[in-house]
């Protein structure tokens, strides 16, 4: 696989002349925080964020995405036909995602594209993408991908990875896209040995030190009843105000809802993120809802990313230990102790 | 309520509240001509409209 | 904040003891700085992990509502002012309740700091007395706790709580001279135009995670509109007419009822500052009413009642 | 623009405004025909959802009358 080096000023013209090939999606500044944009909004490009406040998941699963349109005017004659909504799979390429968010894609693809069921529109979106990622020189004290599988030079869900070296960026290509991306950037040299060495020591050196902080190992032993009717709920779920950032800020999240919405004679299905926190979320038809509690909803997120998940794909945990619903849930319910609790639960103790 | 509509931008034209016994048909219809020079005034309302969800 | 968490803590372990209370809410110390998580203790075992400094910036009224036990709470002003408008609104009984009043000089604003340091990383934050110091990975900063509170603490006038039945030190000086509707003003002075566009623009980030809603002491109602199906009075998607619909008809349900606790802005994920709808009933309700919300027991809130002097001039 | 005519969504109470607005009528008084009225049992029945939603829908203005 090719393997390139630039200057961090080529590096932006060479993502500039991108545009022909693809549509280019970067961090860029909004206010207080970073946020995925296109390239042509880009004053100013700079990667030193630590990460951006909502995760990537927005560019492959709009928080409302348009699937279907139809008519309702009796005149026409294809009136009350569900047609599929146009949508642009050009290529695009996403820059500068950081490992964990790459790693949660793995972890959505379970539910969006598996041999049971594949849902058309995240399948072509991600095919569409091509993810160039950016090692973690410093991870944040709220991160934990190390604990759950990734890391912050985990190459798993890339395409491509760059390795900020101070004045250079090594951009090493990982997948046949990555490779034809690599292909399309113009400049930088190829990277001789001692780069490569120095990039794969940095990238040691940052994992050795990145603290393992959050066990995991007991959950898939543990019976799920068990956990399940641990004490521990009502108090992790006191403090819980039931809003949607955890699960909205999520690079994991995926569930949505699908509303049909008209406009005189003109309708629209679509579909909408929506949060196991909602009392919404549940509610049937008849009025009964049976996550009625708000323990109960704070219990199923928690069950779900760190239990049910498991026990369904006899793999990982469902959170790339991304930390940002740790840091802006405004109550401060941290996955991390959580996860402890739950991973230290002695049933009957 | 109109306070706050104002408030957010729509003109003090569109909303209008008022007091008619049902006696007082001559009442009725002065306010109704005010409500509709004063509507007509601020023309076409541009703003507050759903229509389909713009959305990507 | 050492005094008044050690106070707090007594307090908290006489009133369990002797059974004044069943529960005690307060807060616990965060796992990031300066996020506090608000807790619930039974026993009076619990009482070492309550705590207090200037990042308690949530409303503990909110989790009052639907409680059947006797509660003791933690109370500044606003929050105080909200337990009355929750009792005047028949959430709670008076007698339920054992009020612990807090003086308080304000919070801290965890975004201004965020921007005050570049937006780096904060490792720790540690209020001694006055000041805030704050330590990241590469630096050190010692911020004037007064140059850093939330924006509606820095104008806020009812400092000290209204109703208590003990207070955990003297009471506070109240600010004087403050001019909480500034903003309001200005944006007052706009074409129609002009309003509409600065509050897109100031929604235009909104998530519809309804965090704000929810934070909210006085959103208490079972089923909100905005989850009403029959009709369905507002969309779902993050469609702007929707969003707009939303932040309106949340603000407009507070009218003559909001503190300006400011939990709203602390929690919104994005940073939107959805004061600037509320404040605008705020400066109504006391211009046109003379009211400010949850100052005493003893009065009904303006659009409970009738009076004959009622400011009418926008009826025909 | 001047024949422009605009969509005005108006809430009339039972026992007041609507009573005059047959008597209006009953009187052969001229008034305009812009209005879409909707008769509420009271104005207190109108919630301020209603003239959301009465914008929403692209009404051009709303008259809510007791």
């Amino acid at each position: 696989m090719a393997n390139k080096v630039f200057s961090k000023d080529a590096w932006l013209e060479a993502l500039g002349g991108l545009k022909e090939h693809y549509r280019v999606f970067l961090p860029l500044k909004d206010g207080d925080f970073f946020t995925y944009k296109p390239i042509e909004e880009a004053k100013k490009i700079h990667f030193d964020y630590d990460n951006t406040r909502l995760s990537p998941k927005g560019l492959i699963f709009p928080q409302s995405e348009r699937m279907f349109e139809f008519s309702l005017d009796t005149q026409d004659p294809e009136a009350n036909i569900l047609k599929e909504a146009p949508k642009d799979d050009s290529p695009r390429a996403i820059v500068g995602v950081r490992p964990c968010d790459a790693h949660a894609v793995g972890l959505v693809r379970r539910n969006f594209d598996n041999p049971e069921y594949r849902d058309p529109w995240w399948v072509k979106h991600v095919e569409a993408a091509t993810y160039v990622g950016l090692g973690c020189n410093a991870p944040c004290a709220t991160c934990f991908c190390k604990s759950v599988g990734g890391g912050p030079f985990n190459e798993e869900g890339l395409d491509a990875m760059m390795v900020d070296l101070g004045d250079r960026f090594l951009v090493r290509a990982l997948t046949e896209k990555g490779e034809e991306f690599l292909s399309r950037v113009q400049g930088g040299e190829a990277a001789d040995e001692e780069v490569l060495k120095e990039a794969r020591e940095l990238a040691q050196k940052v994992t050795d030190e990145m603290p393992d902080t959050v066990p995991t190992g007991r959950l898939k032993d543990l019976p799920v009843m068990a956990l399940f009717e641990a004490p521990f709920w009502e108090e992790v779920a006191f403090a819980c105000l039931n809003c949607g950032t955890c699960t909205y800020l999520c690079p994991t999240c995926w569930c949505f809802d699908i509303q049909d919405e008209v406009y005189k004679t003109e309708g629209i299905r679509l579909r909408n993120w929506d949060s196991c926190m909602f009392p919404l979320f549940t509610l049937h038809g008849s009025g009964h809802n049976p996550r009625d509690q708000k323990f109960q909803r704070v219990r199923q997120r928690f069950m779900h990313k760190l239990k049910y998940y498991v026990d369904k794909y006899g793999d990982g945990v469902q959170c790339s230990g991304c930390g940002r619903c740790v840091q802006f849930c405004p109550v401060n319910i941290d996955i991390r102790r959580v996860c402890g609790l739950m991973d230290a639960y002695e049933p009957g103790a | 309520m109109k306070n706050l509509l104002e408030h957010i931008g729509i003109e003090p034209g569109r909303l209008h509240f008022s007091w008619i016994s049902s006696a007082e048909a001559t009442k009725f219809v002065d306010v109704a001509n005010q409500v509709y020079e004063a509507v007509k005034e601020v023309g076409p309302a541009q703003v507050f409209i759903k229509r389909l969800a713009e959305v990507a | 904040m050492i005094q008044y968490t050690d106070k707090i803590r007594e307090i908290a372990g006489r009133l369990l003891k002797d059974g004044t209370v069943e529960v005690f809410i307060g807060y616990r110390k965060g796992t990031v700085p300066m996020m506090n998580e608000p807790v619930l203790i039974r026993d009076p075992d619990q009482v070492d992990t309550l705590h207090w400094d200037v990042n308690c910036g949530l409303n503990l009224c909110n989790y009052l509502t639907r409680r059947t036990e006797k509660i003791g709470i933690l109370a500044t002003g606003c929050n105080s002012r909200n337990i009355v408008t929750h009792i005047i609104e028949n959430q709670i009984k008076r007698e339920q309740l054992y009020i612990v009043g807090i003086p308080c000089t304000g919070m801290v604003d965890h975004r201004a700091v965020k921007r005050a340091v570049g937006g780096k990383e904060i490792l720790s934050a540690e209020q001694q007395g006055e000041k805030l110091i704050v330590k990241g990975a590469d630096f050190e900063k010692t911020f004037e706790i007064k140059e850093i509170l939330q924006s509606n603490c820095a104008v806020c006038r009812h400092r000290n709580p209204v109703e208590v039945d003990e207070m955990v030190a003297d009471p506070v000086p109240e600010q004087e001279g403050v001019e909480p509707y500034k903003d309001v003003e200005s944006v007052e002075g706009m074409e129609p135009r002009k309003k509409w566009e600065f509050f897109t623009r100031l929604i235009s980030r909104c998530l519809r995670c309804y965090a704000c809603r929810n934070a909210c002491p006085l959103c208490y109602c079972p089923t909100c509109f905005v989850d009403e199906s029959r009709p369905q009075w507002v969309g779902k998607s993050n469609d702007p007419t929707d969003t707009m619909t939303f932040h309106f008809l949340r603000a407009y349900h507070c009218a003559g009822r909001c503190t300006d606790c400011g939990a709203c802005e602390r929690v919104c994920p994005v940073g939107i500052s959805m004061r600037q709808f509320t404040k605008k009933l705020n400066k109504d309700a006391e211009e046109l009413f003379s009211w400010e919300a949850g100052l005493t027991l003893e009065q009904r809130p303006p659009l409970d009642v009738y009076r004959p002097d009622d400011y009418n001039d926008f009826i025909k | 623009m001047n024949d422009w005519q605009p969509k005005i969504t108006t809430f009339l109470c039972h026992w007041c405004s609507y009573g005059a607005a047959d008597l209006a009528g009953v009187s052969r008084l001229q008034y305009p025909p812009n209005f879409r009225i909707i008769r509420v049992p009271c104005s207190g029945r109108v919630s301020p959802k209603f003239i959301l939603a009465a914008l929403r829908h692209g009404s051009d203005g709303v008259w809510v009358s007791g």
